[in-house]
């Protein structure tokens, strides 16, 4: 287990206990230079790159230096010859969310990141295409963020709990 | 004199024909549904998107050149039917003469083949120099002791 | 005077039985494979199951030449035009058979995402259950379409009436057929 | 509900305004943004060493010579609902551009509203060619977030369904690919071996696919007794198999013109683009999760991890087929090492009494009617695990807040991902390439578009 204070730039706050995956907490303008940082500490691939709207659950747990927002984009860095992985999750903000596009370090994530403007409406800056992925193209709204309905059709055989 | 009924198969054929064209128009017509087709079916197929852009009526010039290779073998099958005919009484001089004929149309096929009409195909990247590969030739198998760092 | 004019008489009768019978024996499907039924039905359409034994034996790709759509799969908001796309350009006779539940009411998942049941866009003939149904539940479900077939209307177009009685006034039974309401639902 | 409208299908310019997918289709040249413009040419690499020149691409190709056509939802050799557009110059792709969505499901939406004890329902129905490996990944993050341990019998039974279901996603990869490139009869033979495990999943699990079968906690039943020759039935008649298909498609010379030296991937495009799984083994790095970070017992059982050379067509053709052998050697090994005991966690807290005992006390009654209708609490926290799906890693990220509920789930798709990579794949290829080149990418849309 590499010690990750090594290659995580000063100020930015680990923390191993979680779970016992290893985590990163960078600031917005940190997040950029901390994943090339990781890249060049040979993190060959990002594996995965996904939103989380923490709308309804703000008490959630944070090493102690990180101001809680709404939106927070989790990417998940593998290293195939040390066979480990970290996780940087960084707070993107809460209404006008935005965050550097990983386009120019790992060019698989470009396709990730629209999912998660897509679904969250997150931003992502110097994006090639940042376009909708999933959804149809004039939908409205942002499907996967907490104060977005579930657009369930009321059931007859319940009392159907009124209009959707 | 060259008696008429020579020609009276062709005649019937042609009758034929015609009745047979005209018949299928008149019944279609009849027996045809008469509600006329939505504008959606009318569009064309596209995997079920209706496509804005119109495709450009330009096409490259690799299609026409397939087309004239067509053509050859056309005009080259048209001439021999007469020739099939009386074949026979033309003997080794009618034989001579075909022979020169398809030679001079090959030469042109073999003109627009130079031209690189038939050779359609992209360019195969990792062809050259490769060995022939079965199924378990060319991939590696990798067991749990030679565990060797990715 | 087009064959829709012919009154239903004795003497078209039988005439009208041959051409069911071709009809109900030769349904070519378009595979309009989405999801998990998708596979079940190629595994109907495989050695096992086999529906080639009832005439269809080839999936159509193309809807010029199919005269059953089999909706396998859920339908999501964006897929709901092209599947009325690919309908409208099927040719008459054509009928649809919803497979799964996802494509009759929306099973599962019942979010913004999955139109809630295939009929509000093309006119349902044959619902099949089952998530996914088992290939015994379509071939089920192809026999009742053939039923359907045998004993059905031949010249009608499919949502202008259901049983036509012999006096002519057709009961409109599917409310006309609505567009694919694609709306996003804040809360 | 608003009054039904008449679907306007007499006018052609709503029909095209309804299916146009605007921003997100290929646009013109000149209408695309550089970046844009070389990620759809297929070389857009920005790591150092393989920058691509910008010059490479001809920007003044005037747009009247080329088309672009859709090669759309309903395709028969796409898999699924992928629409891919292609800009063609006659039968030469110049660009690809994926454009999916066309199955999106909002299963994570629904994730969240199901309980921990239903999630599994949801998630199994995401890569519908293997739910056995979906449900394993969601459970291992369940129970790795609640920290229980699973028996010993069901960490084996585990591995066992996971690698039949294994078997039976290459045997349809097999199936379909044949089929695309001609051979119809591989289709047949694919799926008839395949019926053989859908038969045993029927008889364990009761359903043939989407079977609930691997939960939190354990597995949902025992292995039916006489399972042992069962499995080697199936062992033994797959196995055989796959020396038929060997000889049916390896010698075809159509085969292998259309497969040898055909898309070739080069491990840093691949390991740039995300790409797992056999496209990543394809192009010779050997990155097996089963090995790298085993989880379940992959530790003592003895496979190899098939690797590829030239990461073209054929090396992943070649994989598939050898990792259907590996899957069989492992499930032998199964058989021989399956231990006794219970097969799901004795832990109260996740697995519901027995039935008997619900007959008898009340606690256990009342206790079985919680467990199902409220699930379990998971303390909260994150958590994400990954497992070698046969299209690569699939990994499954759980936020929980304390609720039965889980706050966020995230699938991370393998085929999602894999997919991306099929301009770069196409790259200078042509129109029949296309469907090699999806087929050996092997996406599943229901895993695409969750």
């Amino acid at each position: 287990m590499t010690s990750l204070s090594s290659t995580a730039p000063p100020g930015v706050v680990t923390s191993e206990g979680l779970a016992a995956d290893l985590c990163c907490f960078p600031t917005p303008d940190q997040y950029f230079d901390l994943v090339s940082s990781f890249r060049d500490d040979d993190f060959e691939m990002c594996v995965d790159l996904c939103g989380v709207d923490y709308l309804e659950h703000f008490d959630r747990w944070l090493p102690d230096r990180i101001d809680a927002t709404r939106f927070e984009v989790v990417v998940n860095l593998l290293s195939l010859s040390k066979k480990e992985r970290v996780r940087v999750r960084v707070q993107a903000g809460d209404d006008a969310a935005e965050v550097h596009s990983l386009f120019a370090l790992y060019p698989g994530t470009e396709a990730m990141e629209r999912e998660v403007f897509d679904l969250f409406g997150i931003l992502f800056t110097n994006h090639p295409d940042l376009t909708r992925i999933l959804m149809p193209e004039e939908w409205e709204g942002h499907p996967l963020r907490k104060d977005y309905g579930a657009g369930r059709v009321p059931v007859q055989f319940k009392e159907s709990p009124g209009p959707r | 004199m060259m008696s008429v009924d020579q020609y009276l198969p062709i005649l019937g054929l042609l009758i034929l024909g015609v009745l047979f064209g005209a018949g299928s128009l008149v019944m279609s017509a009849l027996l045809a549904p008469r509600k006329r087709p939505s504008d959606a079916k009318l569009a064309p197929y596209e995997c079920g998107i209706v496509p804005e852009i119109e495709p450009p009526q330009r096409f490259p010039v690799r299609f026409y050149l397939v087309a004239m290779i067509f053509v050859i073998f056309d005009i080259e099958v048209v001439f021999m039917y007469p020739f099939a005919v009386v074949f026979r009484q033309l003997g080794l001089f009618g034989l001579i003469e075909v022979l020169v004929f398809s030679l001079t149309v090959f030469g042109a096929l073999l003109f627009l083949v130079s031209e690189g009409a038939l050779s359609w195909g992209p360019v195969k990247h990792l062809v050259a120099g490769m060995p022939s590969r079965t199924s378990s030739s060319t991939i590696v198998r990798i067991n749990s002791d030679s565990d060797q760092a990715a | 005077m087009a064959l829709e004019d012919l009154q239903h008489n004795f003497l078209t009768g039988p005439l009208e039985d041959i051409v069911r019978w071709a009809r109900r024996a030769s349904v070519w499907p378009a595979s309009f494979g989405l999801a998990c039924c998708a596979i079940e039905m190629m595994a109907t359409g495989g050695a096992d199951f086999d529906i080639a034994r009832y005439g269809m034996e080839v999936f159509r790709n193309s809807p010029r030449q199919a005269d059953l759509m089999i909706v396998a799969g859920r339908v999501s908001q964006k897929m709901a035009p092209v599947l009325r796309q690919v309908y409208d350009q099927m040719m008459e006779p054509k009928w649809v058979i919803s497979m799964g539940v996802c494509a009759s009411t929306g099973g599962l998942f019942n979010n913004y995402a999955i139109v809630q049941g295939v009929d509000q866009i093309v006119p349902v003939d044959v619902y099949a259950p089952g998530c996914p149904p088992s290939p015994e539940t379509l071939m089920h479900a192809i026999l009742t379409l053939h039923e359907q077939i045998r004993t059905g209307e031949i010249m009608k177009r499919r949502h202008e009436g259901r049983p036509v009685h012999l006096d002519g006034t057709p009961e409109l039974w599917t409310p006309e057929v609505p567009v694919a309401v694609r709306v996003g639902t804040p809360k | 509900m608003s009054e039904p409208i008449v679907r306007a299908a007499e006018r052609l310019d709503i029909l095209s305004a309804e299916t146009s997918e605007g921003a997100q289709e290929l646009q013109r040249r000149t209408a695309t943004h550089v970046d844009e413009l070389s990620r759809e040419v297929g070389a857009v690499l920005r790591l150092d060493g393989l920058t691509l020149d910008p010059t490479s691409i001809d920007m003044d190709r005037r747009d009247d010579e080329t088309m672009i056509i859709n090669m759309g939802p309903s395709h028969p050799s796409t898999h699924g609902v992928l629409r891919l557009m292609l800009e063609l110059d006659g039968e030469f792709v110049l660009r690809t551009k994926p454009v999916i969505g066309y199955l999106h499901t909002g299963m994570e939406k629904t994730g969240e509203e199901l309980s921990y004890v239903q999630g599994a329902t949801n998630v199994t129905r995401m890569d519908y060619l293997s739910p056995v490996i979906n449900e394993l990944c969601y459970s291992m993050a369940v129970e790795k977030l609640l920290d229980i341990e699973v028996p010993e019998r069901a960490v084996w039974i585990r591995m066992l369904m996971s690698e039949l279901n294994r078997i039976s996603s290459h045997l349809v990869w097999m199936a379909t690919n044949g089929m695309d490139l001609g051979a119809s009869s591989m289709m047949i033979y694919g799926l008839r071996e395949r019926e053989l495990i859908l038969a045993f999943f029927e008889k364990t699990a009761g359903l043939r696919l989407n079977l609930n079968y691997v939960r939190p906690g354990g597995v949902a039943a025992d292995l039916p007794d006489g399972w042992q020759d069962d499995v080697l039935v199936i062992c033994d008649t797959i196995f055989a198999r796959t020396f038929e298909y060997d000889e049916l498609l390896t010698g075809q010379p159509i085969f292998r013109n259309r497969m040898i030296g055909v898309a070739p991937l080069a491990a840093e495009e691949a390991l740039a683009l995300g790409v797992t799984g056999p496209l990543l083994r394809s192009t010779g790095v050997a990155w097996d999760l089963r090995r790298a970070m085993p989880y379940l017992a992959y530790d003592q059982v003895e496979f190899d991890v098939i690797v590829g050379t030239f990461g073209d067509n054929f090396d992943r053709y070649a994989i598939r087929l050898n990792e259907i052998r590996e899957s069989i050697r492992i499930v032998r090994q199964c058989i021989d090492l399956m231990p006794s005991g219970d097969y799901r966690s004795q832990d109260p807290k996740v697995t519901p009494p027995p039935r008997a005992r619900i007959g008898e006390s009340m606690e256990a009654l009342i206790h079985h009617f919680k467990l199902f209708t409220e699930g379990f609490q998971v303390p909260p926290g994150e958590v994400y695990t990954a497992v070698e799906s046969p299209r690569g890693e699939l990994g499954c990220y759980i936020v929980s807040d304390g609720t039965a509920k889980p706050y966020r789930l995230h699938v991370r798709a393998p085929s999602f991902v894999n997919l991306q990579a099929v301009s770069l794949l196409m790259r200078g290829g042509s129109m029949s390439d296309t469907i090699t080149v999806i087929s050996t990418i092997d996406p599943v849309m229901g895993e695409v578009d969750r």
